[in-house]
């Protein structure tokens, strides 16, 4: 068996092409990346709290809420946040004089009042915030070097990774699974979270055990699983990776919460929170760019989401438009400070089985894919639309997604559920699933480095057009704006807009005196555009 | 008659079987699983594949004959109960009994954001070859989207003055799918708008005969046609209709 | 402590199941599949799957909460009732025990000429890293190979005074195995030779708890190695020896 | 999708070592063919009886044998068999007057006696003999025609044709599988024999029920299927191929039935018998000569088994064993008067899934056959030894396996079960193992045109490495002579003995006035070497 490669040059493609898609990224992204510095949310400024050490809640039961949330909504409702949420605070730590913590407590309770300090006093304040912010920072920065260490220590796992989810709703019965998966051979472990967790404008506390398939993203269940994975990875010699989903109203919260965590990657994408949770676009593209300055600096690799686009849309129609979102994606993670060998771009496998060609065609479309970004970690997703209950056909097909991720040198390879169709992944679905993939990497990646397409053959045609009307779309997009791409439905085929969706309410715009130590420290050390 | 299971012969009431135990793999796990096979009936069983899923698990693939039988012409079935019909006589049914357009709400409930199902059945689009009901003159369709409060759905269903709802519930872990369709249908029925109501539920793992115990007019399940609802809606508000 | 398969979550029971009936595809045949799932003790089953096998059959695919649990402790387990034993042990225990080399017989016998189990027990190539019976200095082995008929074996465990008597079948179908191997012990009976022979039966779809019923004194299963058949037949002659 | 295509100069190929493997087949072949000249056997003789009508069985239950035996073993005795049965059979017929089966009859109840005839009647006894041979070799001839008329009318079947098996045991029970079997997409139903009828030295008779885990071939079996095959075949718009086995201590009988039953393919291998069945080896090579020669006027495609050799040896290991045997077959097929489209060479994917590497393996190993062999209507084996009883991983395994065999041009895919490991087929592993093949021809069979595989690469080194070892091999083969390289084990890591195994006292030597019009009718027709 050969070493993990990616093979590039396969195909012949049009180079220019490529450039020319690259260039209206940036042409189109510069509207995006301006409402982004411009703006801030209530999640984002939620997240700098939970940065300089803001957590727990207050309240029982359905009456719960997060520390973080109060001080946030008092604050707006006292001083309003176009300035900020840190000064206000750190203006009561240094008023009150009892750490942050209890501070923040004590303003929840509503036994502190908050205010934007006296001119006098500013400096002060933001010297005291910085000074924090600072702190909070080099412990993100700090992740990435525990992350490098460890890896180090305990051995890197082989690429291609593969990635499992688990998704029991409850984090008790995940550990012991997810743990039972990196023993079979898994490399990344995802636990996927609760219905409805992404439209919730808050994040919950503590350990859980009641999410509906799929476990509440909570910062107590992210140290729990990464105790487990670590312990695990010991055992086996193996780092074992650990991953969730920034995404949803709380993505900045996630975010941060990852990174103080160590998780290793996260699904984090520019566009996916608007089309499938409907979540207003403004907010998640402020969102989406503090969010990834968080990861590039926390050295997470992101995965995008352009695979659900083919859940709605047809997987052979709209090729091209998973391609143009990549380009986008691109750009817009590489302006918030992601290095390239973080930007790990999502494709699928899905089209129809039926569909003639079915496998020579997703062979193009993976392979175009290597060729445009040769540099990316790629995550490649398997069939889902397509999985019926005929577990059989579902296992076979799984098995030819795991090739042609085996012959285009996709880098972290989703294991496709033979139960995909039926219910959330069974322990024992898993496991079948890695013995799946463990044969036909073992059988057929030795062959990334062998085939070759006839020139000017179907593979190569077919590679040439999806890249022509990725290319004409962009154009299309770069005439009417990306507001104006979405409000289309030239995404998986799905309507939203400008205005529309939820959380618009918790944008603000920044003032002219918006005052964030921790954002622009972020955007100095990763070098994110401001 | 009484049947059996087929395998290469008739009645030799051949089954396949897989599923996991709770016991580290050992020819004592083998036994195990032999001795559950034996208890759900089967004979001759054979575990043709046993593997350990880590220190405490083992997962089998077993065949055995099952002693159990059916008599298909005995079992109840939920037949269609009502007619096929086309487009133009969906749209003749509703002018002539209702003298206006047929009022139909739509959404996907609690936290289940899957809306490629519902959207199958309402939107102009459609699915496997039949347009939506979008598409039917006489319907008048409000697409609620995902993940719709039960609350919001009355408010809607009062503001339009819906005939019919559809609820569309595709998550099922932990029976997500029950409780979700079980709080749309209280929550209707506090508001005194369930009786005059046309009340469907829908999605992938649902079977006609649910309909009784969620307190549901019709459920409809997998692959299911936007023609089949239609024509449900049809019957419902006419009657059946001659063929 | 009882214990139910293990889908996603401690006893919650899940079992895979899938099989045809003589049904032609319908709603009938997938409610006669639901009942039949009943039947063996299955709840809240669904047919995940179902497709019509030519005009008359359906196939099935199932999961179902079986009601049936199983104490893994309360089982009856053949453990291996003999220590296994390294090449030198077995020698010296029949050195000690025969002052001669052990005569063993081994055959595929009835029509059946799947030779290469037997191989693997018998040659010197052995199986799974372990060298066959043939390697063993202290035994002497005949091999007769495929399609062996039973006064064959009778007649060269006569000329061959043979000590030992190893019967391989693969074949199952309408149970040949069954079949083929009490015809070798009612063979050797009618000789009066099974008395004092050691008789062993082996194939991958016996179970070791067999032996009683076909009247042999050991059976083997998949997988065998051959120095649990070489260990068994040291045990035999020399009782069990200290370890 | 591409119509049907046999990729040809996909790999870089040392084509003198080609010829020079073919040049070592003739030179090794020579002594086969004289001995098949020179000698006849108990069941050529029987298979000329039933070619002139000659059928039946005299005696009940365990006692019942049939007629062309009974004919032969008195012939045999009272004249004996060196200048055949023909002349004699045919001077009782003259002598009695009844017609052939009636005289048959007679002679096997013991009502008649046998002799050569007078030296003076020879030549009447002859020319009647040779009439009757014509009649019987046009019928043959006739059978082949039949089917390019059905063909015809029906609609061909578009290659590649999936071959499936039926083995109830019962006759009643495969009918209505086979014919489940062809409307779900099947085109070959090869009817499994029951264990242990390839060592009778007789055909059984009638229509059988008792089978285990395969059929009893007899002539009304064969009628029934095909009837049944026919049948269905009008239905579906597709002309259903049958086929059986011509192997066995009865091989040239089983030929002559299945030529006069229209059978369309014949498992038919020039040493199957001897490795497998210990069948002595003098006897197979007479027989496979006249069964060849049969199935060459009957349009019949044979198929060899060199698949067989990979169940006892070891895939990798012994892969050039398979290419070698290819090679011999080729040339017994050919001298017997097959035509380069009728020798379907059998190989099989067998390689451990375990072994690294293993699907480009047996890629390499499939296109090294379609090379060498360009025009042959190469039949495709899946995985048998390495199928467990993890049905799953082994639907993925002929998955793979039919990959293979659209990217490599395989004419026959013999659909590979996931139950392999566990019984014989149940109506629905047939069903979805054609689920299986059609989507992966569907998905990728357009690929059998597309691929390359890079120059010097581990495809083309590991091509190149087996023909050079196969080469090796016959250059050895050679040197020992045929029947020297069996007693060697050279093929199947299996051991034989000119003299032994079962069925030799059945080989006669011709006398120098061996008659047999058949056979010189058969010889001249095909254009066999004589
Ligand atoms: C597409 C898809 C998604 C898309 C949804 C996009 C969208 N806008 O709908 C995306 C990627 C966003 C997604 C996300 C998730 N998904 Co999802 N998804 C699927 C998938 C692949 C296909 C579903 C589909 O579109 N089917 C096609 C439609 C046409 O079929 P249908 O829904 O059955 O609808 C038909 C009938 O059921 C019926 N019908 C349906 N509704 C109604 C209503 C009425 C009134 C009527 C009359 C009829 C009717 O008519 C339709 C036409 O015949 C399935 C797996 C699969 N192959 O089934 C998983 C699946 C449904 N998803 C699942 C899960 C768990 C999730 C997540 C919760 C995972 C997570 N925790 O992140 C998320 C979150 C979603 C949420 N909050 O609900 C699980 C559900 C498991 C279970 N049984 O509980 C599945 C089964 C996958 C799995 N095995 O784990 N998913
Ligand atoms: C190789 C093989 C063949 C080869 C055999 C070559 C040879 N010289 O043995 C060939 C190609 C000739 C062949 C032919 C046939 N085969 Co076959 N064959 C197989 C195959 C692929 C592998 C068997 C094997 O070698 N396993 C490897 C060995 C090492 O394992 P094992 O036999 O289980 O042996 C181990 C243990 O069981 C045990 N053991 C076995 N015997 C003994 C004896 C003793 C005393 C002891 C202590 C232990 C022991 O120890 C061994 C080592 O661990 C299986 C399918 C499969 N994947 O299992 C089908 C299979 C066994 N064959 C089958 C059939 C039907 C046939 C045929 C009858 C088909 C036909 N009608 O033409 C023919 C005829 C053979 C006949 N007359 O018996 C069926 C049997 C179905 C059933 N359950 O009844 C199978 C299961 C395939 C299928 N699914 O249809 N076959
Ligand atoms: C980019 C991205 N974010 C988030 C999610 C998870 O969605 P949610 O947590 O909103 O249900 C997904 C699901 O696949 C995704 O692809
Ligand atoms: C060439 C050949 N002949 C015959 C057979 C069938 O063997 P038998 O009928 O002798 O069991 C096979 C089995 O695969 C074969 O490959």
């Amino acid at each position: 068996m050969r070493a993990f490669e990616r093979p590039v040059g396969r195909l012949r493609i049009d180079h220019d092409a490529v450039a020319e898609c690259r260039e209206l990224a940036a042409e189109i992204s510069a509207d995006v990346e301006s409402l982004a510095r411009s703006n801030t949310t209530v999640s984002l400024e939620r997240a700098c709290l939970r940065l300089v050490g803001v957590d727990g809640v207050a309240g029982d039961g359905s009456e719960a809420a997060p520390t973080p949330n109060l001080v946030v909504d008092r604050v707006r409702s006292e001083v309003g946040l176009e300035r900020g949420v840190l000064i206000p605070f750190f203006n009561s730590v240094a008023q009150g004089g009892r750490g942050i913590q209890a501070t923040a407590e004590a303003i929840a309770a509503g036994e502190m009042t908050v205010s934007w300090p006296p001119e006098r006093e500013l400096k002060g304040v933001l010297a005291a915030a910085t000074a924090e912010a600072l702190t909070a920072v080099d412990r993100v920065a700090a992740a990435a070097q525990e992350r490098t260490a460890r890896i180090g220590s305990v051995g890197e796992a082989a690429k291609p990774w593969f990635y499992e989810i688990v998704a029991t709703g409850n984090i008790h019965e995940d550990i012991p699974q997810a743990q039972a998966a990196a023993r079979e051979g898994c490399d990344i472990v995802a636990v996927i979270r609760s219905t409805g967790q992404s439209l919730l404008d808050y994040v919950p506390y503590g350990a859980t055990t009641d999410g509906f398939a799929g476990t509440f993203a909570t910062q107590e269940n992210f140290r729990l699983m990464r105790a487990a994975l670590d312990e695990v990875g010991q055992e086996l010699g193996r780092y074992i990776r650990l991953t969730n989903y920034a995404s949803g109203l709380c993505m900045p919260e996630i975010a941060v919460m990852a990174a103080t965590e160590r998780l290793d990657m996260m699904l984090n994408d520019c566009m996916y929170g608007i089309i499938f949770r409907d979540i207003n676009m403004q907010r998640t593209f402020v969102d989406q760019h503090f969010s990834r300055m968080v990861h590039a600096l926390a050295g997470i690799v992101i995965n995008t989401g352009e695979d659900n686009y083919l859940t709605t849309a047809n997987a052979v129609d709209a090729a091209h438009t998973v391609l143009a979102s990549h380009f986008l994606n691109e750009r817009l993670a590489s302006v918030a400070g992601l290095r390239r060998e973080q930007i790990g771009l999502g494709h699928a496998f899905e089209i129809d089985p039926e569909v003639p060609d079915q496998i020579a065609l997703e062979l193009a479309h993976a392979q175009l894919v290597r060729e445009c970004f040769p540099d990316a970690p790629l995550k490649y997703m398997p069939p889902t639309k397509h999985m019926t209950g005929n577990i059989f056909q579902g296992f076979l097909l799984d098995g030819m997604f795991n090739l042609v991720g085996a012959l285009t040198g996709q880098d972290i390879i989703l294991l496709g559920m033979m139960t995909e169709g039926v219910h959330t992944p069974f322990l024992s679905d898993r496991d079948l699933a890695l013995e799946n993939a463990s044969y036909i990497f073992r059988g057929a990646a030795t062959l990334a480095g062998e085939i070759r397409f006839e020139e000017g053959g179907d593979v190569e045609r077919r590679a040439a057009q999806v890249l022509e009307e990725c290319c004409q779309m962009l154009r299309k997009v770069a005439e009417v704006g990306m507001f104006g791409a979405i409000e289309a439905g030239m995404f998986a085929d799905t309507v939203r807009t400008r205005d529309g969706g939820k959380g618009l309410d918790g944008v603000i715009r920044k003032g002219e005196s918006y005052l964030n130590p921790i954002v622009d420290l972020l955007s100095d050390r990763v070098g994110a555009t401001r | 008659m009484e049947v059996k299971p087929y395998g290469d012969a008739r009645n030799d009431g051949l089954v396949q079987l897989s599923f996991t135990l709770p016991v580290p793999e050992s020819e004592r796990a083998r036994q195990a699983a032999l001795e559950l096979a034996r208890k759900m009936g089967f004979q001759r069983c054979q575990v043709v594949h046993m593997k350990a899923m880590g220190p405490d698990f083992t997962f089998f693939v077993m065949y055995g004959s099952t002693s159990h039988s059916i008599d298909p012409d005995l079992v109840t079935v939920t037949e269609r109960e009502f007619p096929l019909l086309t487009v133009p006589e969906i749209n003749r049914v509703i002018r002539e009994s209702l003298k206006r357009r047929l009022v139909v709400v739509g959404a996907c409930t609690g936290t289940d954001a899957h809306t490629v199902g519902l959207d199958a059945i309402l939107s102009m689009k459609g699915f496997a070859g039949d347009k939506g009901l979008e598409y039917l003159q006489e319907m008048q369709v409000v697409n609620m989207g995902a993940q719709v409060d039960p609350g919001d759905i009355v408010e809607v269903v009062r503001r339009e003055q819906a005939d019919a709802v559809l609820i569309s519930q595709v998550v099922t872990q932990r029976d997500a799918h029950i409780v979700h369709l079980t709080q749309v249908r209280e929550a209707l029925q506090t508001a005194g708008e369930r009786e005059r109501l046309i009340l469907v539920g829908g999605g992938p793992r649902f079977s006609p005969e649910q309909a009784a115990e969620l307190g549901y007019d019709r459920i409809f399940g997998r692959g299911t046609k936007p023609s089949e609802v239609a024509s449900f809606l049809a019957h419902r508000i006419a009657g059946p209709v001659p063929a």
